[in-house]
């Protein structure tokens, strides 16, 4: 079956609720609006207000409260409508709802799902186009994923509310229109994925980038260079086994981030490919990163700043300078 | 569930007629400057979210005029009619629009971050909220300094919603600071109407329970926009911030990606019956303050400052790519 | 600037003299346990934040003893006597103090998070304001399973500040939950009085801004905080939540670091004299439902419990270093 | 002059407040506490209420103040008592301070110092024990500096009100008590400082983990293993050419960071040594830091979650290996 990235997250919402009483779904907007992409679009309809619930603009307080209901025996997805305002609740992603299992001497399950869109190209400018996906991944007690296909975008969010740690799910609206075929096969929270095959070098992407990394490497396949490439799929706990069993192979590597290349996630994987494949290696991990601006409206220098397939193209060559 | 509107504006306008004029003159430059952006979204020259104002142009124009030139203001993503009134030029606006370097943020603020330091226009703000905080620190600045200066800060309903209002208030009425807080009740923050995010949709009971001076008026009047601004400021400047509910109506979509598919037609119809412009506009032809050539000529000329904006905007240059990482720090 | 003191608490106890005699063990046990606790925090025995309750132990006297079993309570950094009589034995608790792995939270939380899922104690959060947004969610989690279960939020003054304060109390109202919130007000925030920190420092008329049922009692008669809680919950059952605030006052410092440079001394004197423990003994003796001899034995019953809780704490091991990361994930 | 790191920080506020009058100091119990370290004990008497100003449990709506009040026209000192607090006005730290001056085309500078104190070591458990200075030197528009050193601790805040862009400066609660003889020397926020040559291996550090670094050179000198400490001092922007001259000449280098292990600033250090100084490498950059769980509170099992002398001393053998 042939769906797009949103239906196929909308698939995996209705699912949810249609599966298990215990799950809601709450977030602004989320109901009558039908989500501001469209996402939960016609769940009000199907699931009713107590479980499709509109939330005021109150995003420390109804992500708070998702964690009080996920204690109290339900299983709340939060939707935060993008990670932009996702700071407004990190007290409570952070100081509650990853601490909370550990500093409570494991007696405390968290089975939070928190649900957000993230990433730049569609002219919104620097409040509405940034990339924190790195940040949560700093954080011990939280899994963070980022569905980067059809079958990620439907399924990861089944196996996040089976998790039972308080999992982020990011969700990538420059991708919302991309179609592909829904597959059956069964969702991991734990691995990597090679998207590619290839032996000369490894790209190694998440979410948004994925694509771009996928396209990169049909260009160098034309110039000869054969690049397998990686989707890191989810952002914590990193599968290093994957990503350095591709790197050893290829002995080359660049990373692609969307987040501003210093303190990216970027970062953390080329400092365990140092620590872990140093001597595999025939020369540097290189990175394309978002450069290190506020996102600017015009279209021209949004591109500018964001990683673009001929960057990714051009460094992968400068590997092999 | 349906949002009353209130009764016509009517009577005559307390104004003299060459004021009067300069209202309605105004009320009409944010509705024409507006009419076209949503023409130029659809022919793709704007592009982004765009967050029209009209139906509620005169919450801005009554409230601008009741301000001095000196006073500051931070408003929000639905900022256009704020910022031509507190005089940003058109023509700097639209080229903002386009992403051209001669907008008044150089093209890279957009339609949600419009910015004037020569205007003491601070934006143009995209996280809800996120203007109140500022506005209380303008006001502090003000007070310590000595200056006779308001700040007067929009947001809308959705934001009475948001811990940043509810500190916000605190410490303006705490440390008794020169803030107009002027919200913009449109009933619905997005999709979802105020009953069903607010326990208590009467807002002026919150702001009242800070201890501050709080009182509605009739957001599609301009005349009552103006004389609620007017006071607000005087309290504010008397040395303790002011809350004044204006209530209004968007008749556009929230966004342009807005299907608009939340609320009553009816109600919708209803408010449009109540539109700032052409309700004054009658009630000033009823008590001779306006002729219709009058009228016409003004809108005329509205037009006309409308097309040269778009001219100058057509006209503008890209920043340069080079340009990119210019002023993320000071030099 | 002085807070004053309500009168003495006075006149009979309208209950049987054992439930009397329950009341009072229980604010002993709160008082003997944290003399205790300064004790050992002098002797290197318990390190970190220390925040001690003494002064205020009839509030959660009172409230715990008008809650049920199942009902769930989130409480503060200051939650020693809320997590004994919501039912966590007194040993776990001084496990905890020592950072035992026989602790309520094996040594990991300390005073300031003590936690227990057997008796819904669920901590213990040294974000100030933090717990009230996790108490709504436990509202909606029993609303919408359809429990009879009341969840008590406990928090102080200066969390009524916090932007998560606003924000909960209209999820609460809105969603219509069976959430008890429970002002702890002692006046101060750490060093600074509520007057300089509220610009309306009366709590009952913020609570009431979101349609909360919002009323106060005296913090320092536990017959009047038992009476407040009852009634609170019988509200929040009933399907909307309540707001109470506790009038009480903290008669050591904030924490064992604070110098408690900010108060006037009478006024910490003319509390003493409100004494929540010596003005209820006075009172049962007055109506003939104590002995001097049933006091000291009860007493006596309560210090027999501490020294079995330092036994146990003293007796408790290290959680072994390999566990270090247990519990970070599920399994 | 012999004084501690607190007496620097303390004499580094008053001489702010008492050269310009645009200067205030706004925070919780600033004033008529002292400060919760007592760092601003004394100021409130000094310079009056007016200008060491108590603020309420607010966070959000302060440091929002603080950014309106560097438009318009003051010098403010924003306090946010702990780095773990700091999540609660992140928003306007980054939606606002960072991105103001590129977003609105360089109209507007924000000149605000926001001080919080940082770091674990005091047995104050999850929630009062975080680091996250990685974090926000993630962020373009911010200036993040972490003064190591009592001269640092004096002069930082004095360039910062001097800098122009809006600068976080960390205080080191670990190192409040720690003496030392304040120099004359001019304080920058712009290198990276060698605080010890050494010739065989580079050991970085930042904040508290200097004197744990210098502590395990000393160590290492006595097995003649003779390291280079390189203090960061700024976090960003990075000074990498202090860093990458140092690695340069020892070949070898160890990174410390307090914080979580998986994306903390010591992955940024280590991807930037990768890329600029693969060749001149002997082995790969090894790091030493936080565990990744949240701090217990009891002793031992926070230090053995906190980076340690002994750590860096094992880790730095490691490269001989
Ligand atoms: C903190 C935050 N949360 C959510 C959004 C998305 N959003 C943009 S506008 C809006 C509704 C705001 O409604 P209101 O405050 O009433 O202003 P109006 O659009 O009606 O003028 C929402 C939810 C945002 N921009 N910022
Ligand atoms: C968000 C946050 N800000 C600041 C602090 C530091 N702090 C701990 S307790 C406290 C005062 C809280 O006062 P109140 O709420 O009245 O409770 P009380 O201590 O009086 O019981 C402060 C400022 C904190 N723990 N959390
Ligand atoms: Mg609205
Ligand atoms: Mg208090």
């Amino acid at each position: 079956m042939t769906i797009t990235y949103r239906e196929a997250l909308r698939m995996g919402l209705r699912e949810a609720l249609a599966r298990d009483p215990r799950v809601l779904l709450v977030g602004e907007d989320v109901g009558r609006y039908g989500g501001t992409y469209a996402v939960s679009k016609g769940l009000l309809e199907e699931f009713g207000p107590d479980r499709v619930r509109d939330a005021p603009l109150s995003e420390l307080a109804f992500v708070g409260a998702g964690i009080g209901a996920a204690l109290g025996g339900l299983k709340p997805i939060v939707e935060v409508m993008t990670v932009n305002f996702s700071l407004l609740p990190l007290d409570q992603i952070v100081n509650t709802a990853a601490l909370l299992r550990h500093m409570s001497g494991g007696q405390f399950a968290v089975p939070l799902v928190i649900r957000m869109s993230t990433g730049a190209g569609r002219q919104l400018a620097a409040q509405h186009s940034q990339s924190f996906e790195g940040w949560y991944a700093h954080v011990p007690g939280l899994k963070i994923v980022a569905p980067a296909t059809i079958d990620d975008a439907h399924g990861m969010l089944g196996a996040a509310l089976a998790d039972g740690n308080p999992v982020l799910v990011f969700e990538y609206p420059a991708l919302f229109e991309m179609a592909g075929d829904l597959s059956t096969a069964a969702i991991d929270l734990a691995r990597a994925a090679v998207r590619r095959q290839g032996t000369r070098l490894t790209i190694i992407a998440y979410g948004g980038c994925v694509p771009k990394a996928l396209a990169a490497a049909e260009k160098l396949a034309g110039e000869g260079i054969n690049a397998e490439v990686v989707d890191l799929r989810v952002l914590r706990p990193l599968d290093m086994d994957t990503v350095l069993a591709s790197v050893r192979k290829t002995r080359r590597a660049v990373v692609v981030d969307e987040g501003w290349r210093s303190g990216s996630l970027s970062a953390e994987v080329m400092a365990r490919i140092m620590e872990q494949a140093f001597y595999d290696l025939d020369a540097p991990v290189a990175r394309v990163c978002r450069e290190e601006v506020p996102i600017p409206y015009a279209k021209h220098l949004e591109e500018a700043a964001l990683p673009q397939v001929d960057k990714i193209v051009a460094a992968a060559k400068g590997l092999f300078q | 569930m349906s949002h009353a509107a209130p009764p016509p504006p009517s009577g005559p306008v307390p104004f003299p007629r060459e004021n009067s004029a300069r209202l309605l003159k105004d009320m009409l430059r944010i509705r024409r400057l507006e009419e076209k952006c949503a023409e130029l979204y659809g022919a793709g020259k704007i592009r982004g979210f765009l967050h029209l104002y009209i139906g509620e142009e005169a919450v801005a124009t009554g409230a601008m005029h009741a301000l001095a030139r000196g006073d500051n203001v931070v408003a929000t993503y639905r900022e256009h009619g704020h910022a031509l009134l507190k005089g940003v030029p058109m023509d700097r606006i639209m080229a903002e629009m386009y992403g051209k370097k001669e907008g008044c943020s150089r093209g890279r603020g957009g339609s949600m971050h419009l910015f004037d330091a020569a205007t003491r226009f601070y934006g143009g703000n995209a996280i809800v909220g996120g203007g109140l905080p500022l506005a209380v620190g303008f006001g502090l600045a003000a007070k310590m300094r000595g200056e006779e200066r308001l700040t007067a800060c929009f947001f809308g309903d959705g934001a009475v919603a948001e811990g940043a209002f509810h500190e916000s208030m605190n410490l303006a009425a705490l440390w008794k600071l020169p803030v107009a807080f002027f919200c913009e009740n449109n009933y619905y923050a997005m999709g979802t109407a105020i009953e069903r995010y607010e326990s208590q949709p009467d807002l002026c009971v919150k702001a009242a329970s800070y201890g501050v001076e709080a009182f509605a008026v009739d957001g599609m009047d301009v005349v009552a926009c103006y004389e609620g601004a007017r006071r607000a400021r005087e309290i504010a400047l008397a040395g303790a911030p002011a809350f004044v509910e204006f209530r209004t109506y968007r008749y556009r979509a929230h966004s342009m990606f807005d299907p608009d598919l939340y609320r009553d037609k009816a109600e919708i119809e209803e408010w449009k019956t109540r539109g700032p412009i052409h309700t004054f506009t009658a009630r000033l032809k009823a008590q001779g303050h306006l002729t219709e050539e009058r009228f016409l000529d003004i809108d005329a000329q509205v037009e006309a400052e409308v097309e040269r904006a778009v001219a100058f905007a057509e006209a503008g240059a890209w920043e340069p790519v080079e340009d990119l990482a210019k002023d993320v720090y000071a030099p």
